[in-house]
């Protein structure tokens, strides 16, 4: 189940989302030890940053929704986990965020030296105002904040983190690949959307809005990625509602080279990249496909 | 199962003491929790918290809360007959099984999940000694009832003097150990009092069962905000054993702000003060 | 449970929406029958379309998955329909769509002498190229076609249907309001997703990509209606996943005057309408509600 | 129960004839189906088509499809050991409750739901006596089986005279409810023969249940796209009473294209022919 995504070897094809469980570095070798190929941490922004109040995380019947609000302790803070990360056993991937170019930049600056598998750009937030989804609805600015963060990151890789909720998200690809992105990640959480209460009268998050994942947003993501491949020739860390192999043999179908898994924790524990991927493993076995590779966006041909 | 808060009404409403209230409500799905697991409460436009179960039977569940900031003051506010949102149960809760004696240490608002943890050991036959403390007397909770229940296995102690033995919880579970070890010592209190508690238990050869508290976000395991080190105090626990706890380098000196900044206990707490 | 929607007298809020059931005037006055207190015909176009081939029309885990590609006889060959509305027991929707503002243009002038309730603006099918969505995620456009449509319908009321793809589909509504809307209709399908099947190794949809609907999108749909309830005064028709009385509920305190359904039909039935309907006055005696009215917008308290 | 096509694996194909062929496939969720309920048939990038079960069992599951069209062509071209996609099975199914005597007509590749329905009037112990007819000897299916389950009681008609009587099923359908009246007359054909067949009944006072056909989108009763008049094809059907059917100003007139054009059933047969 070896793979490689953009020069980077993984263990099997699954990662851990970002802003799932990835708060810490112990809490990420954990992960890295139940399973992931990679893991992502939470993304990391300019400064200590509060997040959202109570309500910001819920379930509803058909996945999760979240309005965290981009917590964070602000990348000065996080020498500590990066340092306790050198030996996590699966690669660390860096996600980061920004509400102005400078930001981007700044953030950049300050992780570059950790040296992270990948730098994950985040443009694509739905439950904050000025950071997220305002850069990855526009293939311009997209390719701005890429172009910015890559000229810091040098030899680290970059990969922006796209948004289902842009009209031509292959033309962001495109756009983000010729701005000198080394991979694509899709989709961040759906929306964003709304869960009311009937009985209080009231929007039950506190943020009021809020983005949807899980299995009801397994679709648009297939599409996006479908999109996103026949754009790009970088490769695709594909993710929105995989929660078991045959979800993940699926995405790899429409294009992505590797897939994410977040909201799948909440239904098959931490232990969900080892089942998915043995799930993956079997499902090969039973098809008679030798490397998982071949799948790589199969339904294209 | 979907976790997403369901609004119950308010049944009832008793004054604990000047500070605490306890609030009752039907909410089948905690109807079977175990001691030690909790709710997330919300009140609409105000926020949620996570809150132990306090009362915990087919007909009613209840919870006790300590007012003192803007969410307890809120639900403080509140008459019976209105609503609350709740989801849940979470967490792991006290295992009981096959232990024949136990020491409960609660401290302050920690009495909160040790009732319902009272009323288990006794129903299934174990010898139960109960070391309750607070700063002063108007912190005791369920004092009445716990004596009733207990008899002379309660030992109260306050700070002040004002009730019982003058001095910590801790002083009271070193001479209870002394006089008869336990099987198991299970505890909720403040960080501080848990750490004593853990070493003391340690020194003496006794497993013990703590129970942790972390500013939470989703309650269920999936944004990693309660961390510590790698465990999730919402879902690994937030019932701890000693021997997991001795390993955690955090358990006792580091907790996580609202925006993931890690602080000392000592910071955590003043921002956190319950 | 009567209400008025700009204007129309409806025994009830639930409404049929467009392209589920509606292709006849038979069915229509049967769902009418069933308890709906309104209902939408099928998107008409300027033309004979033969819309996709199959598959086209999918249920997943979450909901349904429509590529139909909006089929029409085409509005010159409807007659004998619109003869026989005449005596349907509720209010009649005609929805319709175009290419172009020209084709707009014809098929209002087509259909507007049979005097329907409403016209229905369909500018938001996410599953044909040409019209739907281009239109439908601009607000310039969006009140371009509303404005030439409504030139034509006189005192015909006119309801432009909008998609959630929009990036910020309060400002289309306001937008559209400006150009002489009467109500907004939201949403349309989510989208668009896709399906694939592993062992097929192809999209499952003939047309790869498809419009969501059902318990999926319900998240979604209630936060674009909360938008535009805070950005219009005109009424909202609200859509999106509602199948039972508590989604209705809610849909209405978001915002919505009347409550669409369409993927319902195959969770409840085509008397999906009377159960919702029962079940709306059910929790109204439950929370002391005299006036379904008075919960229109009331989460925005 | 989802309702999108599952890949099922071609176990083994039979040629009936020249231009007819039966698939045998393993679907569980059809293995309780009715007589009379169809799938949605789906060749990945061809086309996906409503083709009525011919086999119904625990075992296996079997359709048979005439070779014509782009689809049909492609089903026919498929090797034994390939999978086909599936979904259903859909419609109501023809119902035998209650029913003690029964004559059955099948027309054409009518016959292919007819299969599964003598063998459950067989089982269910229901005189049956089953009129078969093609335009010519080649195009009868299931004769020799049909022959070994029921003897003397099936009557089979050719138009050219190839194979057994020269003329309609509905000559013969006469003979024989002159003959002996049936409780119950089920059929399986072109809907001009379905319409004579409905003459016959209401004229003798028998019961009918008639199997109908239109273009299909969903399959599942959502889509509007089956309608003749207010009844869905794929839901309220295939399978309809006479009673119904005489209400239904399209039966036997009118039908959809694909656009949703109402046009003459000739012309809709031109387009469809099966
Ligand atoms: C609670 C929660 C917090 C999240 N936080 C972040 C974040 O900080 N940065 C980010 O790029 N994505 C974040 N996401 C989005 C996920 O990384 C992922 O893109 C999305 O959840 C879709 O995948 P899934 O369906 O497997 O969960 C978050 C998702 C959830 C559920
Ligand atoms: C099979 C199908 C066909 C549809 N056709 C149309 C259409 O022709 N015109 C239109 O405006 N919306 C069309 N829609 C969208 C619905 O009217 C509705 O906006 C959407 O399905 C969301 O509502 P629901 O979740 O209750 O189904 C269609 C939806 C489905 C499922
Ligand atoms: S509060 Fe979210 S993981 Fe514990
Ligand atoms: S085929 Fe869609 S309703 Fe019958």
């Amino acid at each position: 189940m070896e793979i490689e995504f953009c020069g980077i070897k993984m263990k099997n094809p699954t990662v851990l989302a970002s802003g799932i469980l990835g708060v810490n570095a112990e809490l990420l070798k954990r992960v890295a030890r139940e399973g992931a190929g990679a893991v992502t941490m939470k993304s990391i922004g300019p400064k200590e940053k509060q997040g959202h109040s109570n309500p910001t995380v819920l379930e509803w019947e058909h996945g999760l929704i979240n309005a965290v609000g981009l917590p964070s302790p602000g990348y000065k803070n996080m020498e500590n986990e990066f340092k306790q990360l050198e030996d996590c056993e699966s690669p660390v991937i860096v996600s980061i965020y920004g509400a102005s170019i400078e930001e981007f930049e700044k953030v950049t600056e300050g992780i570059v030296g950790y040296e992270p598998s990948i730098i994950e750009i985040n443009i694509s937030c739905p439950n904050t105002k000025k950071e997220g989804q305002i850069f990855g609805c526009n293939a311009e600015t997209a390719a701005e904040v890429v172009e910015a963060v890559n000229k810091i990151a040098g030899k680290i890789k970059v990969m922006p983190k796209l948004t289902p909720q842009a009209n031509n998200i292959a033309e962001i690809a495109r756009s983000c690949e010729k701005a000198g992105a080394n991979a694509i990640c899709a989709i961040n959480t759906l929306g964003p959307g709304m869960l009311i209460d009937a009985d209080a009268r009231k929007p039950v998050l506190a943020n009021k809005f809020g983005g949807v994942s899980g299995p009801a947003i397994k679709p648009i993501a297939l599409r996006c990625v479908y999109q996103i491949y026949e754009a790009v020739s970088i490769p695709i860390l594909g993710m929105g509602g995989i929660t078991n192999g045959t979800d993940a043999i699926e995405m790899m179908m429409a294009g992505a080279t590797a897939v994410g898994m977040g909201t799948a924790t909440h239904y098959r524990g931490i232990n969900a990249f080892k089942l998915v991927a043995d799930e993956m493993q079997h499902w090969m076995k039973e098809h008679n496909v030798e490397n998982i590779g071949e799948l790589v966006g199969v339904v294209h041909d | 199962m979907v976790e997403k808060p369901v609004m119950v009404k308010l049944k009832r409403i008793e004054r604990e003491n000047e500070r605490h209230r306890t609030y009752y409500f039907e909410f089948d799905k905690a109807s079977k929790a175990k001691p030690g697991q909790f709710l997330m409460v919300w009140l609409p436009e105000i926020d949620e918290k996570p809150i132990s179960l306090s009362k915990i039977s087919e007909k009613e569940i209840g919870i006790t809360v300590q007012c003192k900031g803007k969410w307890s003051e809120s639900i403080c506010s509140i008459p019976e007959g209105k609503q609350i949102g709740v989801r849940g149960p979470y967490g792991n809760g006290y295992s009981t099984e096959g232990i024949k004696s136990a020491i409960i240490v609660a401290g302050g608002c920690g009495t909160a999940p040790i009732r319902p943890l009272v009323d288990k050991c006794i129903a299934d036959g174990i010898e139960t000694r109960l070391v309750m403390g607070a700063q002063n007397k108007s912190g005791l909770l369920f004092e009445s009832e716990m004596k009733e229940k207990l008899g002379d296995n309660l030992y109260i102690t306050t700070d002040d003097g004002s009730a019982g033995t003058k001095g910590f919880t801790t002083t009271v579970l070193g001479e209870q150990i002394a006089k008869e070890k336990p099987e198991m010592v299970f505890s909720c209190g403040p960080e501080i009092m848990l750490k004593a508690v853990l070493g003391m238990c340690e020194k003496a050869g006794v497993k013990c069962q703590l129970s942790l508290e972390r500013y939470m976000r989703c309650g269920f395991g999936v944004c990693g905000q309660c961390a510590m080190n790698e465990l999730l105090i919402c879902k690994d626990g937030p019932i701890f054993s000693g021997e997991v706890l001795a390993k955690s380098s955090e358990f006792g000196n580091i907790a996580r702000l609202k925006s993931g900044l890690e602080v000392s206990l000592k910071e955590y707490a003043d921002w956190r003060q319950c």
